[in-house]
């Protein structure tokens, strides 16, 4: 980063006003969509949907993840794997009612 | 640290060791005293500082099991001397009540693992051989360092002071299974703060740990030269910082359940000594098993990756030549770390699995075996075409390997959910995991205060009385659990008050108990020896030199002993090969250290 | 004695300490976020009923409350910008607003609270609210735990500035790592909570 | 294998599944140590630094380890899918139709089983927690129809032998677990879930008694503390004739005196309720003595059971 150039950073500033209008403008989106009431299944996708983009926004240029180094993206790949293992969770203490009478 | 002022001695090169001279710090401010060893921000300082602390909490929690094993092996009996000191809401007339005993057991495990064991191999030794071995000047980040000790010692105490609530200390056992930890008495409540430090203290150490090894690592050291003990700190490392955040969540959870009255593992309907409860419902008991055991699990692997560590520098120094198989033990390690966090519900093969996750569960336990067997194995064709030295550290890491062998092969039986049926939460368990972590682990742990006592105060241990700890400890320890497989097999349960005195189907194994009880009290004999060496020793021990076991890693070739007080290193060494370059054929020593420069291609270590 | 890596970047990993450490230390906070999201689900999926959480909690608010959390991101990144333009005072004026902005965040959530607890629903009425508070309260520590070093970033701290500014920089852009990703679980706790 | 590793009497039709797979894993855990032992003793020996005082750089090259540890996993694997996994879901998961078994329902609390049985007419009577006394711990509402024949003991469990059982347990508190050592049963016990368990005794507890029963010793000043757990087997009297023991009479150390006066230097004796509900699960400070009985009865006791107990609800 220390070697990023005067008009680097201007660029980038020009980038962030764009996430931020994407930003808000989704967040309209995901509320305006909600006060429709979709059924659970279509409400969870859309949210979810919505959130992870704008996550993916916050993660790729305000957090600069897209041009991160490598050993980074590794941290994160081994964080990814377990998050999922950790929503698994539910699943695996749910089999448990198999079984319940 | 022992001769007190170790910060302007001289480097001596000694053999193929450091050869320097040079004094590197341009001005030298002198620290105060509190600075210096209190809120000190050296590694080896704080290294030094948990070592003392977790030393004592060992042998605090062993004091625990010696009380309780007197109940054990002599049931509703006053408890000779101590007794009378406990109190009328612990042990009226010296008789322990059955609450203190759940109190004890509780907080022996929680001492033992979170206070004792973990913080000895990966805060002590860790934070003092880490950064040595890799040729850092200290830790990434001291001040976080500090503070991680800091924060240790702050859930230690607050565990400590928990004895002293109305109800005493927490009783529902150190997995605090929900509902009866929720509804438990006021001590539960401090054992979650208490482990919430705990839990940040681990948080910051590993976040250091993984900084410093991958960030300062001295030039020429790439990761597959490293140390085994460092990859074991690197993995375990990466184990506290991904699996304890969920049991920290749990805590909270937990918290929230006893303070605000919520529901997270409270079902509906429940009555508890004939009263319903009125809150809300609608959680799950189950929930708080699966987070915990997210985090014990892995757990387990903290407390035995670094103990492989510590043997595996052992083995190489003491046989001479090179560890067995170097990748494939780091493979396994890091497989082995990878694979811990998959196998969390083989602790709940009873709580009503179906098939699927059972088998799945299983499978996954039957896999994580098999790097430990490779480690293994690679250990003990380590000894093979050696010249094996019987020196007080190598004894303590030869017994790990058949000990660790005996916890590691019982635990298959309870990795198969059939045989588990039985075997579940029977003295089988206790003996499984005593075994890893007692007579596996604590040895290991032993051989390695015996092999860097030297490098840490300049000084060695006696041999005599090391061996005096040794037999006495290994003669012992195995007199302590293995007889639990026997009480576990006629099918025992664990936690029982009376040792199991009121079962009819105890009855034909209840006289192991005075034979595990007398063992544990001449266990605790067998110390003695120990803690005389420890301190005796840091003033009056044979003063040996710097490289005193002639070893090839930077930790021990390339520092003084005491390494200095700041830098740790004359000049920051350069690392030309890998860590075990001992009997290299052809070469003048018998041992050629890392960071030395050699003129023939053969003592570089090229040949292979 | 002095630790490398501090400011300069580390050849072969293209890092410099802090910045490989915030990273890990938000590895760890997936992690605990994680587990509460799972919890979640877990509850969720188990319970007879589940109230939608726009019938108990206030919308609009928590949608005022978003979007001030996403500005408050930009005027973090901004500020992080200013010091890489070298242009200290604006630094002062984003970090400030950021600040600000964090102050109105939890003031808002204040609000929210009270408002809750007055039509006497607490975290022990039901399983959701349980979650509910659970989740934003730990969110709202982190929010202040932000203000604290941003505070001091933006307060005693800045006088690094004058003598070390590339470390400086660093300990913003860390800053800000931390802060973005506060916004980040923000993001997902908004929908999860309010909207579902 | 199953005596010298001491597992207990095996009383019910799954339970040799089971201790077949300890048995097995218990050869493969002996082998490899054994094995592993025999070569590091012998390692320690042969290269030690008097006997070999330069060390061999490159060591073992043979790659009999590798072999070794890939029969390691296939024998782990053959474990795995032919026994455990079938074991699990084929028996031990194999739940008999309704209509064939005995329906039982047990509700662990702190500390004691409540065991509910549906009555002659087979329908078990509705239960609330509003009701719950000391007197009704099961909170039955015997104002229901179905509730009217239903019979509740506290820690006594009769099941008959021969015919599969089903037991639904749940717990009022906390985590309990369900424990029958000598039928290989164990199940957590959760609030808020009712989970099924099957088994089959094939034992009855008179059977199992008289499999245990020994001769101990007895001699003035040396008695066993093991018997005074014991009752006696069979039947003992004086030179004159005189009873001293009945069969199933606890041994005093009264009766001890007087067999020893009446020349008798053994006793035959054994458990007098060999079966039990164990409870696993630390439930608090009285898990300890959270034991129930087990009548492992013949079918003719069984009903016998019944009876008395239905007698007792007419009072
Ligand atoms: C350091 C700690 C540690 C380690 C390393 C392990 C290792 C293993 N553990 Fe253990 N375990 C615990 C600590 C540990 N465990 C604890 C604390 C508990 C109980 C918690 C509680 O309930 O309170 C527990 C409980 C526990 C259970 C739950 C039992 C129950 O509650 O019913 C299970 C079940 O699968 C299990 C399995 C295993 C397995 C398969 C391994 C495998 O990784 C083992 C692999 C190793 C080997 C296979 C050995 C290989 C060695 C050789 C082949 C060489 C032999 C040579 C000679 C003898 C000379 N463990
Ligand atoms: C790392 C973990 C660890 C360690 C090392 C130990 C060590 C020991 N443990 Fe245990 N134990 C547990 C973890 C551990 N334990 C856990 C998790 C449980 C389950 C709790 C529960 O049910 O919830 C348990 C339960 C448990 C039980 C079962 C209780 C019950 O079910 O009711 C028993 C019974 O005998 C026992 C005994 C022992 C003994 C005799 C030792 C001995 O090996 C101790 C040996 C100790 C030393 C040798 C001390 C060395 C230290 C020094 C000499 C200090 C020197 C000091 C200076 C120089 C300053 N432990
Ligand atoms: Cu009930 Cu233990
Ligand atoms: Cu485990």
């Amino acid at each position: 980063m220390e070697t990023a150039h005067a008009e680097d950073i201007t660029k980038s500033v020009r980038k962030y006003i764009v996430v931020f209008v994407a930003l808000m403008g989704l967040t309209i989106v995901t509320v305006a969509i909600s006060y429709l009431h979709l059924n659970v299944g279509a409400a969870i996708l859309f949210a979810l949907a919505v959130a992870t983009v704008k996550a993916s926004l916050v993660a790729s240029y305000f957090m600069h993840l897209i041009s991160e180094r490598k050993i980074v993206y590794w941290t994160l790949a081994l964080t990814v794997v377990f998050f999922l293992l950790l929503m698994l969770l539910p699943i695996s203490a749910d089999q448990d009612s198999t079984r319940l009478g | 640290m022992a001769d007190g002022h170790i910060s302007h001695k001289q480097v001596e090169g000694i053999g193929v060791g450091v050869q320097t001279h040079v004094h590197h710090e341009e001005h030298h401010h002198e620290l105060s005293f509190l600075r210096q060893y209190v809120f000190s921000t050296d590694h080896k300082v704080i290294g030094i500082q948990y070592g003392i602390t977790s030393l004592l909490f060992l042998l605090f929690g062993f004091t625990l099991m010696m009380i309780m094993r007197w109940q054990l092996a002599y049931p509703g009996e006053a408890i000779p001397l101590i007794g009378q000191w406990l109190g009328p809401d612990r042990a009226p007339d010296g008789i322990m009540l059955p609450e203190f005993y759940n109190q004890l057991g509780a907080m022996h495990g929680t001492i033992m693992v979170f206070l004792g064991v973990v913080p000895l191999a990966v805060g002590a030794f860790g934070n003092y051989v880490m950064p040595l071995q890799i040729g850092a000047v200290d830790m990434a980040f001291p001040k976080l360092n500090m503070m991680s000790y800091w924060v240790y010692f702050t859930g230690g105490v607050t565990m400590l002071v928990s004895f002293f609530l109305p109800g005493g200390a927490a009783n529902s056992g150190w997995t605090s299974y929900a509902p009866l930890s929720v509804i438990a008495t006021v001590g539960q409540t401090v054992w979650l703060i208490g482990m919430v430090f705990l839990i940040t203290s681990s948080l910051l150490g590993s976040v250091n740990f993984i900084v410093t090894i991958v960030q300062l690592r001295t030039n020429g050291l790439t990761f597959m030269r490293l140390p085994f003990f460092v990859w074991a700190q690197f993995v375990t490392s990466f184990l506290l910082l991904l699996a304890f955040p969920p049991l920290e969540a749990a805590g909270v959870l937990q918290l929230m359940d006893r303070i605000a009255g919520t529901s997270f593992f409270m079902p509906s309907g429940l009555v508890v000594s004939g009263v319903p409860l009125t809150n809300a419902g609608g959680g799950s008991p189950l929930l708080w098993q699966h987070l915990f055991w997210f985090l014990a699990h892995p757990e387990v692997y903290v407390l035995i990756l670094p103990a492989m560590g510590i043997v595996a520098e052992i083995i190489a120094n003491n046989t001479r030549k090179p560890i067995w198989g170097y990748k494939s033990i780091v493979f396994a390690a890091v497989f082995l770390g990878f694979m811990s966090f998959v196998v969390w519900a083989h602790h709940m093969f009873m709580t009503g699995m179906g098939t699927v996750i059972s088998t799945f569960f299983q499978t996954t336990t039957m896999i994580i075996s098999i790097p430990s067997i490779i480690i293994l194995t690679a250990f003990f064709l380590s000894l093979w075409g050696g010249s094996i030295r019987f020196t007080t550290p190598m004894l303590f890491a030869l017994a790990f390997l058949p000990m660790f062998g005996i916890g590691g092969l019982t635990g298959l039986p309870l990795g198969l959910s059939a045989p588990d049926i039985h075997l579940h939460d029977t003295y089988y368990v206790i003996g499984h995991f005593h075994y890893v972590v007692a007579p596996g682990t604590l040895m290991a742990l032993f051989a390695g205060i015996y092999y860097w006592y030297p490098k840490v105060t300049g000084r060695k241990m006696s041999d005599v009385l090391g061996r005096l700890h040794f037999w006495g400890s290994f003669i012992f320890l195995n007199g302590v659990f293995m007889p639990m497989f026997i009480q576990g097999l006629a099918g025992v349960s664990r936690r029982l008050y009376d040792g199991g005195a009121q079962y009819a189907h105890a009855q034909s194994v209840l006289q192991w108990n005075e034979v595990m009880s007398v063992s544990a009290w001449c266990l605790g004999l067998a110390q003695i020896p120990f803690i005389i060496n420890f301190f005796w020793s840091a003033k009056k021990g044979e003063k040996v030199a710097d490289n005193h076991w002639e070893a090839t890693t930077l930790d021990m070739a390339a520092t003084t002993s005491p390494p200095l007080a700041h830098g740790n290193f004359a000049r920051v060494p350069e690392v030309h090969r890998g860590p075990y370059e001992y009997s290299v054929p052809g070469a003048t020593t018998d041992f050629i250290p890392q960071h030395v420069r050699t003129e023939s291609n053969v003592e570089r270590g090229e040949h292979r | 004695m002095n630790i490398p890596y501090t400011s300069t970047a580390r050849l072969d990993t293209g890092l410099y300490n802090a910045k490989l450490g915030i990273w890990l230390f938000l590895a760890s906070e997936v992690m605990l976020f994680g587990a509460l999201f799972s919890t979640y689900v877990l509850l969720r999926v188990n319970a007879p009923t589940w109230p939608h959480g726009y019938e108990l909690l206030n919308v609009p608010l928590a949608t005022l409350n978003t979007i001030v959390l996403i500005s408050s991101s930009v005027t973090m990144v901004m500020s992080w910008a200013s010091l890489m333009m070298k242009k200290f005072g604006k630094f002062k004026l984003y970090m400030g607003l950021t600040i600000l902005l964090a102050f109105v965040f939890l003031v808002v959530k204040y609000f929210e609270y009270t408002a809750k607890f007055e039509h006497h629903l607490f975290p022990s009425t039901n399983t959701f609210l349980a979650i509910y508070f659970t989740i934003t309260a730990l969110h709202g520590l982190h929010i202040l735990g932000g203000i604290v070093v941003n505070t001091y970033l933006w307060g005693p701290g800045s006088k690094m500035w004058q003598n070390d500014p590339q470390r400086f920089t660093n300990r913003v852009e860390v800053a800000g790592l931390y802060w973005h990703f506060v916004d980040l679980v923000w993001i997902f706790l908004f929908p999860v909570l309010y909207l579902l | 294998m199953n005596d010298l590793l001491g597992l207990p009497v095996d009383a019910s039709s799954h339970g040799h599944y089971i201790d077949q797979i300890i048995v097995m894993v218990h050869w493969l855990m002996a082998i490899l140590f054994v094995g592993w032992g025999t070569f590091f003793v012998f390692t320690l020996v042969k290269f030690r630094k008097k006997r070999n005082p330069a060390a061999n750089y490159s060591g073992v090259k043979s790659h009999a380890s590798s072999y070794a540890e890939v029969a390691v996993v296939v024998f782990e694997a053959i474990l795995l899918i032919g026994f455990a996994v079938p074991v699990w879901s084929n028996v031990w998961l194999k739940y008999p139709d309704e209509s064939e078994a005995l329906v039982i329902h047990v509700v662990a609390e702190q500390f004691a089983w409540n065991i509910h049985y549906p009555g002659p007419d087979g329908k078990f009577g509705r239960r609330d927690i509003k009701l719950v006394s000391a007197e009704n711990p099961l909170g039955l509402d015997r104002e229901d129809a179905d509730a009217k024949d239903d019979i509740a003991t506290i820690n006594n469990l009769h099941v008959p032998v021969g015919k599969p059982v089903l037991v639904y347990l749940s717990s009022k508190d906390v985590i309990h677990s369900f424990g029958l050592p000598l039928l290989r049963v164990k199940q957590d016990a959760i609030p808020g879930q009712s989970i099924p368990i099957t088994f089959t005794a094939t034992m009855t507890s008179a059977e199992i008694r008289e499999k245990l029963a020994a001769e101990y010793p007895i001699s003035a000043g040396n008695i066993p503390a093991q018997l005074t757990t014991l009752v006696a087997s069979s039947e003992y009297t004086a030179k004159d004739g005189a009873a001293i023991l009945a069969k199933g009479d606890p041994i005093t150390d009264d009766a001890i005196a007087k067999l020893i006066d009446a020349g008798i230097s053994t006793i035959r004796a054994t458990q007098d309720t060999p079966a039990e509900i164990a409870c696993a699960q630390l439930c608090g400070l009285g898990h300890y003595r959270m034991r129930g009985t087990l009548a492992l009865d013949s079918a003719e006791d069984f009903q016998k059971f019944l009876a008395e107990e239905a007698a007792y609800l007419e009072q």
